[in-house]
């Protein structure tokens, strides 16, 4: 390509274009609402003279605080029989089956979603460094092309689980498939079409990437907006996708019937629409960071070449780090949904946190202490690559110790299991020492604990092959210091201040305790950061030379990943107990019960098993074709050259 | 800390000591006032899942 | 390479700040119960464990002596089992033991593999044993396969032994108290009930967590406050007129001389688990009703508690739970 | 540097690694104590045209307890709680703990000063709509309760019992409100909506349980209150037709589907009474001649009923009551001159629809009709000969009464 650097008018050209394009993908939703009001209107207008059915909304509420009322404009919720709206496999619970289906439809849907945020990320980034530094530039570029091309091959995958899905639908579950279809109908037809939308701006994007790759020249800027509008399509394929099971957990648009009342905004628009969306989109994220690193760490374990162990070692420390990066929000999105669906529902957030799934949240707690001591292990074991490390070495046996200790506190339970003659022993049900570690002070400390020592880990990281030569260094370290200590302090003064106040003031105290750990985060990185300006390296980083123990710790990590998905999948699910549509359609067939931990535990493994053996499947094919590819090996050879690592 | 000596100039101890008291009474008026004692205050109004 | 090591020294530092609380928690819980034995007992384990941390650094650092961390790892193994299984007391159940080891196991397994010097610490040995053939080697070699499956042999048998424990019951120690309970011919609404003793200077009812100026000060002197000289005849109900102190103890944390007749035994008040996750009305229905009143989830005969209504009137009853309170320095669990 | 390894050994080495940690996960999850949520049982289907009242009550047990024999649940250290939930709030046994919300036992509590909780809950009932506070919720909802819509309007007892399951705002019994809200919203469920979601049918077979569970089947008013409170007629919402009628075996039964004739048949009424309008009850000399039009308001008017609701064996307020009383509980009051002889068994023998047939019937018979169809009272009825020539007693039939009982 021979298009010469443009000036600033042009930029600003193509980032109109840019959301001009982005715009249009908003268009198919705008048709909608007119014609439901003007269906609203014609119906009003036809039953002029009876009055149209008028009906009161579930969920809604008009101005005066009255149910919201709606002109009756679908069928009520069918009274489902068992033999007769619902199919059978055999023996098989149908519900197993369609969990299976549909978490494995989801977890490739996760992933094509997450890959393109991913790449358009790294893509920007390349262009953004390709100014300074074209190789570095060029290098990002070329990991965000071979995490494009993953994801090519997870799209057919994808697409073919989707029908798999749906026919699973009709086979097993036609009534109540009938009824969803019935309400989302308009919707379920846009999906389709924004799905081929979807799959031609896929294809543009990635085999138009060589072509309009001219560096940071216009035609990138195209490439970007292509991938903006990919990005688009995919997230609102997924928002709507969600819609309908918000919609199942928390209905709105319909009377208590069931009957659709012509407003499909409302029906899309449910209570717990917006958290849940949110919720899903950061934990796509983390996913998607956790899926490709596990990716890279594979082709780290196999690589054959130097050049190219160094490649697949940066690439997933890249993949990681954005994965953690898409993870520290999340949990306040999840404080953000459980809060609405108290709101909502109160009784569903008492099945949720105090009954009958309570238990999964000790299971989600081990499977979050996991995923932190995981991220610090990496970062220690990736620090092995750095020289000059061994200054920290140290303290990273402190670093572990204070995450088990947190972890031993974070996953005492309240309630113990024991024999009566442990019970004698102990003196009561409440051990004395450990009983402190099992109240809700105590778990707050140690969740903000492990959350600070990450980022301090963290900091350790970015500092491990560095000098540092700013004249301020020293203050900066002191500054850094009392950061960190100080937060560390006000921690643990709330958790053991909120053992001697009563229970109604103990709640305010979580809040300074989470602003104390993003205090460090937002304040001690960039500090730090800001530190190695102009800092030497003592020496480059040995991309490659990471211990194969820290590739195992990413599989650790993608594995919790999804199978943290899974669990809190099957929560989400088994909160509407045996209802399909809560309150509305009752499920009356004989798998309407809430499955046991243990079982969903087996499942969950089984899914995560079947999961990540279709996507070897799909890391096998990519490779297949690498080696058809051997420009991308050269460019490999490139890197390997801008870093000299092999030389160590 | 380590890394100051390093550095070209070097800092003494009594200016070290100085710039610490102040860090510390910085962090003490910004954990104990600002997020302590101000944030604490809303934070008393709010509602489930934080009770 | 030059090591920083004043770099490690703030991460001793870090884990005594986190020794201090779990001493003070330990020692009777929060309230000001600094003087109980097992505060001086955590006091000695946090001396135990930086005296460790200070004999290996000597050992490394002075001495010079490197221990592999092959070595390490069934020591600290062993160490950890100690202080939960030992030291931690009284004794914690299985199934909380198990899950600490657990983690424990995980860490210092982590710990050996930290970095590659380590790791190649940790490993080598078994490579050596597993892989080298010189006599050494050999001779290891057959020790470990004999030694590893003898071991899991003994704990298949111990596994198949047939046991004769008790079956796990999962009594529900505070189970969910009625509505309202009838005293002296008077209908007590828990939920809405309030300590008429709970008064401050002005008369007024006072608030949970005001109580607190209260505390540690000396309520047995003549001119102490209104809410002190109610916690003063608490008090004697409770040495006194209903004698709680034979069971629930002179520091009311439950190892009164009659104690040890019980299963299970008394309540130890001083436990941020008991009084403290409770309000004062639960409290007031445990004391006037007791044992007998529990439900069936609790097991009502198995609490030794007699229904004290029969033996005191009621403001006695309200006056002991204000000196109980008092006296722990804990608050009762408040409504909202 | 690197070793060069088949990248199948390196598959292989993942794919354990990844059994292992599910393994491992799994098993965790095994560990941890396991708890299945059943599905309630869906809705049952109750045909109030095919039942009797006392197998209603015999419903509404299963429906609040989830067993017909609550006492041997709890005796076994279980909770008795069937779909309904209730025990989880009411206390219906002295032995349950439960009582955040008004008790519902079925014996009074002597030894409370409250007088309200000397009653039972059927007896209660009747003394809630007097309550002055009732006004005040009345004036309260004056514009429909927010969460259901409805006004309180409840005028008896039986009605009381059913508007506080479709709208537990309509009056909230003191000390049994939310916290803060003054006890004027209650802590209750609306149980015909989700999650309880009781059918209409099967909400008047718990007020059915509720005011027959001492066995006093002639306080049963359920349907006829649950009627009378909506305006509307109870439609059951079995709507399959065959559905078999659960009373099959047994004596024959009196079916909302028959006329009066039938059921005077079935019943073998006309063996002891003369009753207008029935072609085949002429004859009858043992009980009284049912005129229950002009009857029935004047006995339950009478001295000797108030003795007898006073000795608590009899209960009826209105005539339609005192005349299901006397099918339902015959002994309950014995009209003077008569012997206590009248079969005791219809309060199985009818279903609730039946009932309604034959008391409607009744309660449409009057002196008038009674002289169309040529029948008289017996001689020991004290009200006398409502035939002319004595024409006095046609203008006012309610005088001998009360000069009987003074």
């Amino acid at each position: 390509m021979s298009i010469t650097r443009n000036g600033k008018k042009e930029k600003i050209g193509a980032m109109l274009l840019l959301s001009m394009m982005a715009m249009l993908i908003l268009l198919p939703f705008a048709p909608i609402n007119v014609s439901a009001q003007e269906e609203e209107a014609a119906a009003e207008g036809a039953e002029e003279a009876t009055g149209p059915e008028m009906a009161k909304d579930v969920f809604y509420w008009d101005a005066n605080g009255d149910p919201w009322e709606g002109p009756v404009s679908g069928p009520p919720a069918p009274e489902l029989v068992y033999p007769d709206n619902y199919g059978t496999y055999g023996n098989f619970q149908s519900r197993t089956l369609l969990w299976i289906s549909n978490q494995q439809h989801l977890y490739f849907g996760s992933f094509v979603l997450a890959v393109p945020m991913f790449v358009w990320v790294m893509e920007l980034v390349g262009v953004v460094l390709y100014r300074k530094d074209p190789k570095l530039g060029k290098k990002f570029d070329d990991l965000a092309h071979e995490m494009m091309k993953i994801s090519l091959t997870a799209y057919s995958v994808t697409a073919i689980l989707g029908g798999v899905l749906i026919f699973t639908f009709l086979a097993l579950y036609p009534g109540f498939f009938g009824y969803l279809s019935s309400i989302f109908k308009p919707v379920m037809h846009i999906y389709a079409l924004l799905f081929i939308l979807e799959s031609g701006v896929l294809y543009v994007f990635y085999y138009g990437w060589d072509a309009m790759n001219d560096g940071c020249g216009d035609w990138k800027y195209g490439h970007m907006a292509i991938g903006t509008m990919l990005n688009a399509i995919g997230i609102v394929l997924m928002v709507m996708a969600n819609t309908w099971v918000a919609f199942m957990q928390s209905p709105s648009g319909v009377d208590a019937q069931g009957r659709f009342l012509g407003d499909i905004w409302k029906v899309i628009h449910t209570p717990l629409m917006v958290p849940i969306v949110i919720h899903r989109i950061l934990g796509n994220a983390a996913f998607g960071g956790g899926v490709v690193a596990a990716y890279a760490s594979f082709r780290f374990l196999s690589a054959k070449t130097p050049e190219e162990k160094a490649h697949y070692d940066w690439m997933s420390y890249i993949a990681m780090f954005m994965g953690v990066l898409a993870l520290i929000p999340l949990p306040f999105a999840g404080y953000w949904l459980m809060r609405e669906i108290y709101a909502y529902r109160q009784q569903m957030g008492i099945t949720l946190m105090g009954g009958l799934l309570a238990w999964v949240f000790i299971m989600q707690a081990t499977m979050i202490a996991t995923l932190f001591i995981t991220v610090n292990y990496y970062l220690m074991q990736a620090m092995g690559r750095m020289p000059g490390y061994e200054r920290y070495a140290p303290a990273f046996k402190w670093i572990l110790a204070i995450l088990v200790i947190s972890t031993i506190s974070w996953l005492t339970p309240h309630t113990l299991v024991m024999t009566p003659a442990e019970l004698k022993a102990m003196g009561g049900a409440q051990h004395p020492v450990v009983g402190n570690y099992g109240v809700m002070s105590a778990k707050n400390t140690a969740i903000n604990t492990m959350i600070t020592t990450t980022v301090l880990t963290f900091i350790l990281y970015q500092r491990s092959n560095i000098n540092i030569k700013v004249p301020w260094a020293w203050k900066g370290n002191l500054f850094l210091i009392f950061l960190f200590v100080g937060a560390e302090i006000n921690i643990l003064f709330l958790g053991i201040y909120g053992y001697y106040i009563p229970a109604n003031v103990r709640i305010g105290l979580s809040v300074p305790q989470v602003a104390s750990t993003l205090t460090c985060l937002f304040v001690g990185v960039p500090v730090n950061t800001k530190m190695l300006k102009g800092a030497t390296q003592i020496a480059p980083i040995r991309w490659g030379k990471m211990s194969v123990r820290g590739a195992y710790a990413l599989f650790l990590l993608a594995v919790a990943f999804t199978w943290t998905m899974a669990v809190m999948g099957y929560l989400r699910s088994s909160v509407r107990l045996h209802w399909h549509v809560n309150e509305i359609l009752r499920d009356n067939s004989p798998w309407a019960f809430t499955n046991p931990l243990g079982y969903a535990g087996n499942i969950n493994s089984l899914n995560v098993m079947l999961f990540w053996t279709m996507l070897l499947f799909v890391f096998w094919l990519s490779a297949l074709s690498a080696k058809k590819a051997p420009a991308s090996v050269e460019e490999g050879a490139g890197v390997g050259k801008a870093v000299p690592a092999g030389s160590h | 800390m380590g890394e100051a000596e390093e550095t070209a100039e070097k800092v003494g101890i009594g200016q070290k000591i100085v710039f610490g008291l102040m860090m510390a009474v910085a962090a003490g008026v910004y954990y104990i006032v600002f997020l302590n004692w101000v944030l604490m205050v809303p934070a008393q109004n709010l509602p489930y899942p934080y009770k | 390479m030059k090591i920083n090591h004043r770099f490690s020294i703030i991460f001793p530092i870090i884990a005594v700040i986190l020794a201090i609380p779990m001493a003070v928690w330990a020692g009777g819980g929060g309230g000001g119960q600094f003087y109980s034995a097992g505060y001086y007992a955590l006091v000695i384990e946090t001396g135990l464990v930086i005296g460790a941390i200070f004999l290996g650094w000597l050992i490394k650092e002075k001495m010079g002596i490197h221990i592999p961390k092959l070595i390490q790892f069934p020591f600290l193994w062993a160490m950890c089992y100690v202080a939960l299984r030992v030291i931690l007391q009284p004794p914690i159940p299985f199934s909380l033991l198990a899950m600490y080891m657990g983690v424990c196991t995980i860490a210092i397994l982590l710990y050996c593999s930290l970095t590659v010097d380590s790791w190649k610490d940790f490993s080598h040995p078994i490579a050596v044993m597993l892989r080298e053939d010189h006599a050494k080697a050999k001779l290891s070699r057959y020790a470990t396969f004999l030694i590893v499956p003898g071991l899991i042999a003994a704990q298949t048998y111990n596994q198949m032994l047939p046991s004769f424990g008790e079956p796990i019951e999962l009594r529900t120690v505070h189970p969910a108290p009625p509505a309202s309970i009838n005293v002296h011919k008077k209908l007590v609404t828990l939920q809405t009930a309030e300590n008429p003793f709970r008064i401050g200077d002005d008369g007024e009812y006072l608030k949970v967590g005001d109580e607190s100026k209260y505390f540690g000060q000396n309520a047995w002197v003549d001119d102490a406050p209104k809410f002190l000289q109610q916690v003063k005849e608490g008090g004697i109900v409770f040495f006194g007129t209903a004698g709680c102190f034979f069971c629930h103890g002179d520091n009311l944390d439950g190892k009164g001389p009659f104690s040890f007749a019980f299963n299970p035994i008394p309540a130890n008040f001083a436990d941020p688990g008991t009084i403290s996750q409770l309000q004062e009305t639960f409290v007031f229905w445990r004391v006037a009703k007791g044992g007998p009143d529990l439900s069936r989830e609790a097991f009502p005969w198995a609490s030794a508690m007699p229904p004290w209504e029969k033996h005191l009137v009621t403001n006695e009853i309200w006056k002991v739970i204000i000196f109980e309170y008092w006296h722990t320095g804990f608050f009762p669990r408040t409504w909202e | 540097m690197a070793k060069k390894k088949s990248a199948y050994v390196v598959v292989f080495k993942v794919a354990l690694w990844y059994s292992f940690i599910l393994g491992g996960f799994a098993a965790y999850t095994n560990w941890l104590p396991q708890i299945r949520g059943d599905a309630p049982e869906a809705a049952e289907a109750i045909d109030v045209n095919n039942i009797t009242p006392d197998e209603l009550k015999v419903m509404g047990e299963s429906i609040i307890f989830g067993s017909n024999d609550p006492l041997g649940v709890l005796a076994k250290g279980e909770g008795p709680i069937g779909k309904g939930q209730c025990p989880l709030c009411h206390r219906f046994f002295m032995e349950q703990k439960a009582d955040r919300c008004p008790n519902l036992l079925a014996l009074p509590k002597p030894d409370v000063d409250d007088p309200l909780l000397k009653l039972t809950e059927e007896a209660r009932s009747h003394e809630r709509v007097k309550e002055s506070r009732y006004e005040e919720f009345k004036e309260l909802h004056k514009d429909g309760e927010k969460n259901s819509g409805i006004v309180p309007h409840a005028e008896t007892g039986g009605q009381y019992l059913i508007e506080s399951e479709y709208c537990p705002n309509c009056f909230v019994v003191m000390g049994f409100g939310l916290k803060g809200t003054n006890d004027t919203v209650s802590p209750m469920p609306i149980i015909n909506k989700p999650p309880i979601l009781l059918a209409d049918t099967e909400i008047v077979a718990v007020v059915s349980y509720l005011q027959t569970r001492d066995g006093d089947m002639n306080l049963w008013t359920a349907k006829d209150s649950w009627e009378e409170y909506w305006g509307r007629e109870l439609v059951s919402e079995a709507g399959e037709e065959e559905e078999v009628a659960p009373v099959a075996a047994g004596p024959p039964v009196a079916l909302g589907s028959e006329t009066p004739e039938q059921i005077v048949q079935k019943m073998t009424c006309f063996a002891c009474h003369k009753i207008p309008g029935i072609s085949i009850a002429t004859t009858g000399m043992i009980g009284p001649l049912l005129i229950e039009g002009t009857n029935s308001p004047n006995r339950i008017k009478s001295a000797e009923y108030k003795k007898a609701v006073k000795d608590g064996k009899a209960h009826a307020t209105t005539a339609r009551g005192y005349v299901i009383e006397s099918i339902m509980d015959p002994g309950a009051f014995i009209v003077p001159g008569f012997a206590d002889d009248m079969l005791k068994d219809f309060k199985h023998k009818f279903t609730v629809s039946g009932l309604d047939v034959l008391v409607d019937h009744l309660m449409a018979q009057t002196v008038e009709t009674a002289i169309a169809d040529g029948l008289d009272r017996l001689p020991n009825e004290k009200e006398g000969s409502i035939l002319p020539p004595s024409g006095e007693a046609k203008l006012d039939t309610g005088k001998p009464l009360t000069n009987g009982a003074g």
